[in-house]
């Protein structure tokens, strides 16, 4: 199967979604979402780098093989954040305070 | 060199035979295990030695079942030692609520103790026999690591934070104590002792031996030398918040919230006042960093402590020798 | 998955018939989808170099919440956001450029080429005037790092700060070295253009630079909320 | 070795080209794009590495021989661990058997003509060599003192010798390793002979795909934090500095992230050479072989999740250490259904007792002893007075040294007939294998009674009552050293006296044994396709197509 040839429109199409989230992420950016206001910034993010993986990348038309790979680079990122994180959430920091704020 | 030979360590504290116990579990499932596969190895590999240059061996029909069964046994069998393991070290990390406090800094090959009478001595700890031991550590430098092989304790000494670490002496005697971390060029000289020695030798030890003044009184005289009393009077509280009583009172802070008052508290107002300004009061007090040292530190905290007991309380009285 | 299992014709010397087509591989979609797929596993490999950055930069901002937002707040946000379009355009003509080159069009590829570079210079050139402001500032870590700012009215001490410029310096610069290396790549991507080296048989080149510069577009996608957009409101 | 222009021509073959008669000349090896010289050269330059990391080794055994620190200073003895710990993991063992045996056999065992990237595995070998060069020129003007750990704060502002030049010599060899890595995924995935599916793929090939998993997820975290490293020290930026405000645990985590999974980069490629071994010499196809595929996989996958035991008393919070505590019982079992497959593959199999099939069975042995000391350091209770000292010493050297080593002489000992075309001695060979097996033991037995007496790692000055077991420790290095330089001679012997081996001295199944010895420059004569399962004694497993018309 030669490589798929995605069309002009496609292209331009995902540049305008692009272009949308980033206004979007600057916009929620200046409106305070609390305890949110990470998870919409990162949601964000993470939707306008699957876009440009899916089209821009054509990983929507290769191979599952392909695919796979992408979702390993994530998984391992998703390893090394969760269990560094898994210490550093639960624990009961005693901080010599002074030395570190100074 | 071939007087004194052990091959094992002593037990000289309570948790010392739980470590003991689970280590001769490890070592029995590892010791059975490895000779159970080297006697399976030698027996097969003789049983069914090649006698003919072209002999093949027969086919096997893969067993799934015994796949299964020699993956979840040893699992079983791990897991079993997961859980124990946890117990033994919730119960080593965890020092219980009488354990009397120590501090203990590791600084570039020593190390410098303080016993709560304010005695101090340097790579060495005199502790009394049967009592939990709790040791506040941290360290001027790089990471260190208190480790005594006879207790079977051990904890990382790490810069910017303390650590704690806790056991209670059941043999009296002197105990290795080893830097455990790689902490530089004298990292091996960076050793000491723990004698454990019965209570009332260790009272008479520490009003005979270690003169120094109580912490609280050396405390005392810093307070003033630095001129913390200048704002923080026990008459007003136009300048600053009154001392007397705070010691593991809840503090209100500006900006709402409320912490107790611990050593962190107290070490971080006075080496960085504006982190957390008391309710009602102007971020006015300037910082000691860099004019107080870590001992000056403890000293410190050790007087607002016994600021604790209400006002007119019983502060000790300036012990007559003072011992740098 | 196997190279596709038809019979094994003697492999003819390849240099004749099939230009571009390497001595060991079967086939030119065999030696496309492993030049894709190795260009794939650098990019996953390149995912966990940059994780190293951003698992630090987690930490931290767990840690000093405030001496982040005060550090954040010193980054212009105009020029963030003017750089985000500019990179994600030149992330479009690349898409255009590999494509023209799937088509066999050699012109317009190498045109879609110029067009990213320019984008990706225009980019950096941004960049380094953010630097310089950072310099006059004495923003950049180092003996002459000062820093007095603050978040909601308190104070935030100078270490917090230096440690989000360290790791601003660190991802940004990171960042842009991935573009000065991308843009040489196009450079010498361009000139094969121009010599017609790249057929629609044979444009994995294209196609490999071209994942390549996306994932440094993605880069920059997570690094402009995270180090340009916190603490704002 | 490198003379390998020199190699006299076996009578019987001087007609067939292979790949060290097709050309000579040093040009033509420094700029070969050929895998299996790659290989060959990737050899030479890692047993260079071995032998000034050996000498380390040999003067740091000498040290301990008494308990006070006599024979060196002890900044000179910092410096001798931390250069035996960064020459023998960086420059050694990770590329032991993947850049070598891998290098050489996966195109030959899975039937293609090549790696998919032949310039890229050159440049390995290249970029090897200089992250090599760079380090050693730190070696020679001091070295570092920081143990091969690194540890912060101690690295970043309190040693005062090479670390950055140290640091980026390790930072350009990583990617040697990521390109090697790199190469194997995408030649596994599709370069393989017609009708080779994943599983008639032999399991030395399955074990090198998990490895390369590992070396292409983990090697770039190591990088980064190198570069902060450097940063750290450079600029104090206070990323690890607690003076400036930074965390030394986060080092610990990040540099822990990659090393514990390269312990895994060691051990697989030689799990892999002791399933080839113990089929081929017990004449039988592995038992479970899925299992033991998977287990490969399971192990890379794992290996990753459990990086934090090495940190249990380095400040971690509770909870974080037992999460990583159970996770490292789960990767224990993959481990586990490996030996237990490998002893049951014995069980009614044709065993001879070849040389390699002695190092195959010294493995199996001493990776058991290591493995299950590395659960014992699992169990949070155990680890807590175990740690840092010589029980840890002793179990990564017993999975290290018993371990990689063993499977890596294994391995050299089994393909060398098809890598030169000549066998060795067969006397001299089982007696070094002897050798190497009580000198090991001799040495690093001891060293778990030391441990739990607790004896402190990276003393040069000791409590008087460790002596004994550190003399019975360093008389095991002597016998260890002798072990090792053994095969040197005999293997260099082999190359001019050694008798001309056929295609298949063992009489083993496995694509390379289908070619000739040494394999021509493109592998086979004609290309394979494969009809049977891996491993089958029984029917023949390949067949050639055009086997009539044969090619020029």
């Amino acid at each position: 199967m030669s490589a798929h040839i995605s069309s002009v429109k496609t292209y331009f199409t995902v540049f305008l979604c692009l272009m949308a989230g980033t206004a979007l992420t600057v916009w929620a950016a200046f409106h305070d979402f609390g305890a949110l206001s990470n998870v919409v910034a990162l949601g964000i993010a993470i939707t306008k780098a699957t876009l440009v993986i899916l089209f821009f990348m054509h990983v929507r038309y290769s191979t599952r093989m392909t695919g796979l790979v992408v979702l390993s680079g994530a998984l391992w990122l998703f390893f090394l954040f969760a269990l560094t994180l898994a210490d550093y959430l639960t624990r009961v920091f005693v901080p010599v305070q002074a030395a570190a704020g100074m | 060199m071939w007087q004194n030979f052990p091959l094992f360590p002593d037990q000289a504290s309570t948790i010392a035979p739980k470590v003991d116990a689970i280590f001769f579990f490890g070592l029995g499932v590892a010791a059975f295990f490895s000779l159970l596969i080297a006697v399976l190895v030698i027996a097969l590999a003789v049983r069914y030695r090649r006698r003919r240059p072209d002999q093949i061996g027969e086919d096997e029909a893969p067993h799934d079942a015994l796949e299964i069964v020699w993956s979840v046994i040893p699992l079983l069998i791990l897991l079993v030692m997961f859980g124990w393991g946890a117990r033994v070290y919730f119960q080593a990390t965890r020092p219980p609520a009488n354990a009397v406090e120590y501090y203990g800094i590791g600084k570039q090959w020593m190390w410098k103790f303080q016993h709560p009478s304010g005695v101090r001595e340097i790579n060495e700890l005199h502790v009394p026999l049967g009592k939990p031991i709790k040791v506040k550590l941290t360290s001027e430098d790089v990471i260190h690591d208190f480790f005594v092989p006879a207790f079977r304790v051990k904890y990382d000494v790490i810069p910017g934070r303390y650590t704690t670490v806790w056991f209670q002496a059941t043999k009296v005697g002197t105990y290795h104590l080893f830097c455990d971390e790689y902490c530089g060029a004298e990292h091996s000289r960076m050793v000491g002792s723990i004698v454990v020695m019965d209570p009332k030798d260790y009272e008479q030890w520490l009003t005979r031996g270690g003169g120094a003044a109580a912490p609280a009184a050396s405390g005392e005289e810093l307070f003033s030398s630095l001129a913390c009393s200048t704002c923080h009077r026990t008459d007003s509280t136009v300048r600053a918040p009154l001392l007397v009583g705070l010691y593991g009172s809840q503090v209100q802070l500006a900006d709402g919230s409320t912490v107790k008052a611990d050593d962190d508290y107290v070490r971080e107002s006075i080496l960085n006042p504006q982190a957390k300004v008391v309710n009602g009061f102007q971020p006015i007090m300037p910082s000691y960093k860099g004019q107080v040292s870590e001992e000056q530190i403890l000293q410190l905290i050790n007087y607002i402590k016994s600021l604790a007991a209400p006002a007119g309380g019983a502060t000790p009285t300036p012990a007559p020798g003072k011992k740098g | 998955m196997a190279s596709t299992p038809e019979t094994v014709a003697a492999a003819p010397a390849h240099g004749a018939e099939h230009p571009g087509l390497a001595h060991h591989f079967e086939s030119y979609e065999q030696q496309r989808e492993s030049a894709s797929l190795g260009m794939w596993i650098f990019i996953a490999q390149e995912i966990m170099f940059f994780g190293g950055l951003f698992i630090a930069y987690a930490v931290y901002r767990h840690m000093y919440p405030d001496g982040f937002a005060a550090a954040s707040a010193e980054l212009d946000v105009k020029l963030g956001t003017f750089n985000t379009v500019v990179l994600i355009g030149s992330s479009l003509t690349m898409a255009l450029a590999v494509r023209a080159a799937q088509l066999g069009r050699s012109k317009a590829s190498a045109w879609f080429l110029i067009a990213t570079m320019a984008l990706g210079t225009t980019f950096l050139g941004v960049k380094g005037i953010e630097y310089h402001h950072k310099y006059v500032e004495h923003h950049i870590p180092g003996p002459s790092f000062q820093f007095t700012g603050e978040h909601h009215g308190q104070p935030v001490p100078a270490n917090q700060a230096r440690i989000f410029f360290g790791l601003y310096f660190g991802m940004t610069g990171l960042h842009a070295l991935h573009m000065v290396i991308g843009l040489g790549l196009l450079l010498w991507l361009l000139y094969h253009t121009r010599k017609g080296r790249f057929t629609p048989d044979n444009y994995n080149y294209v196609e490999g630079v071209g994942l390549y510069w996306h994932f440094v577009d993605i880069v920059w996608i997570f690094l402009f909320p995270l180090l340009y957009l916190i603490g704002r409101h | 070795m490198s003379s390998e222009a020199a190699v006299a021509e076996a009578p019987h073959n001087t007609h067939r080209v292979h790949y060290l008669n097709a050309n000579y000349g040093v040009r033509s090896w420094l700029l070969t794009k050929d895998h299996k010289r790659i290989g060959i050269l990737y050899a030479i330059s890692m047993t260079f590495f071995f032998a000034i990391g050996g000498i380390m080794a040999a003067l740091i055994r000498l040290e301990l021989a008494t308990p006070a620190g006599d024979l060196v200073q002890p900044d000179t003895y910092n410096r001798l661990f931390t250069m035996h710990g960064i020459m023998m993991v960086f420059f050694f063992l990770i590329p032991s058997v993947p850049a070598t045996l891998g290098n050489f056999l996966i195109p030959l065992m899975i039937g293609a003509k090549d790696l998919a990237f032949p310039k890229l595995n050159l440049a390995s070998w290249y970029i090897f060599n200089i992250g090599g060069a760079i380090t050693l020129y730190a070696l020679l003007h001091g070295g570092v003192d920081t143990g091969w750990t690194f540890y912060a704060p101690y690295s970043t502002s309190f040693s005062n010798t090479w670390v950055v030049v140290t640091g980026v010599g390790i930072f350009i060899t990583g990617f040697a390793s990521i390109l090697t890595g790199l190469n194997f995924i995408v030649t596994i995935h599709r370069m393989r002979a017609p009708g080779m599916t994943w599983f008639r793929m032999p399991l030395f090939v399955w074990s090198h795909y998990a490895t390369s998993l590992i070396m292409i997820l983990g090697t770039p975290v190591v990088a980064i934090t190198i570069l902060m490293l450097a940063g750290e020290r450079l600029f104090h930026i206070g990323i690890f500095d607690p003076a400036y405000g930074g965390d030394p645990v986060l080092f610990q985590h990040l540099f822990w992230f990659y090393s514990h999974p390269a312990v895994y980069i060691m051990i697989l490629p030689s799990m892999g050479v002791v399933s080839e071994l113990v089929a081929a010499f017990a004449r039988k196809r592995v038992f479970g072989y899925g299992f033991v595929a998977f287990s490969s996989l399971a192990i890379a996958v794992l290996g990753f999740l459990v990086w934090a035991h090495h940190m249990f008393i380095a400040g971690v919070s509770v909870y974080a250490a037992l999460v990583f505590s159970i996770l490292t019982m789960l990767v224990a079992v993959p481990s586990a259904i490996k030996v237990f497959n490998w002893t049951a593959t014995l069980y009614k199999g044709s065993v001879s007792w070849e040389t390699p099939m002695l190092y195959a069975l010294g493995f199996i042995g001493l990776f058991t002893i290591g493995g299950l000391t590395g659960v014992m350091l699992g169990t949070l209770g155990i680890d807590l007075h175990v740690t840092d000292t010589y029980f840890v010493v002793a179990h990564f050297h017993y999975v290290m040294v018993g371990g990689v080593i063993m499977g890596y002489l294994g391995g050299l000992h089994y393909w060398w007939p098809k890598i030169t075309g000549r066998m060795y001695p067969v006397f001299w060979s089982k007696l070094a294998a002897l050798i190497v097996f009580i000198g090991f033991n001799l040495t690093f037995f001891p060293q778990f009674l030391l441990g739990y007496l607790g004896m402190p790692r990276r003393y040069h000055a000791y409590p008087p009552e460790f002596q004994v077991l550190n003399v019975m420790s360093s008389a095991g290095a002597t016998v260890l050293a002798v072990g090792y330089i053994l095969p040197l001679f005999y293997f260099a012997w082999s190359m001019r006296y050694g008798k001309p081996a056929g295609e298949n001295p063992w009489g083993a199944v496995g694509l390379e044994w289908e070619t000739s010895s040494p394999p021509p420059p493109e592998n086979f004569e004609v290309m394979p396709v494969v009809v049977g399962e891996a491993y089958d004694y029984g029917k023949k497993a390949y067949s050639f197509p055009k086997q009539e018309a044969k090619l020029g």
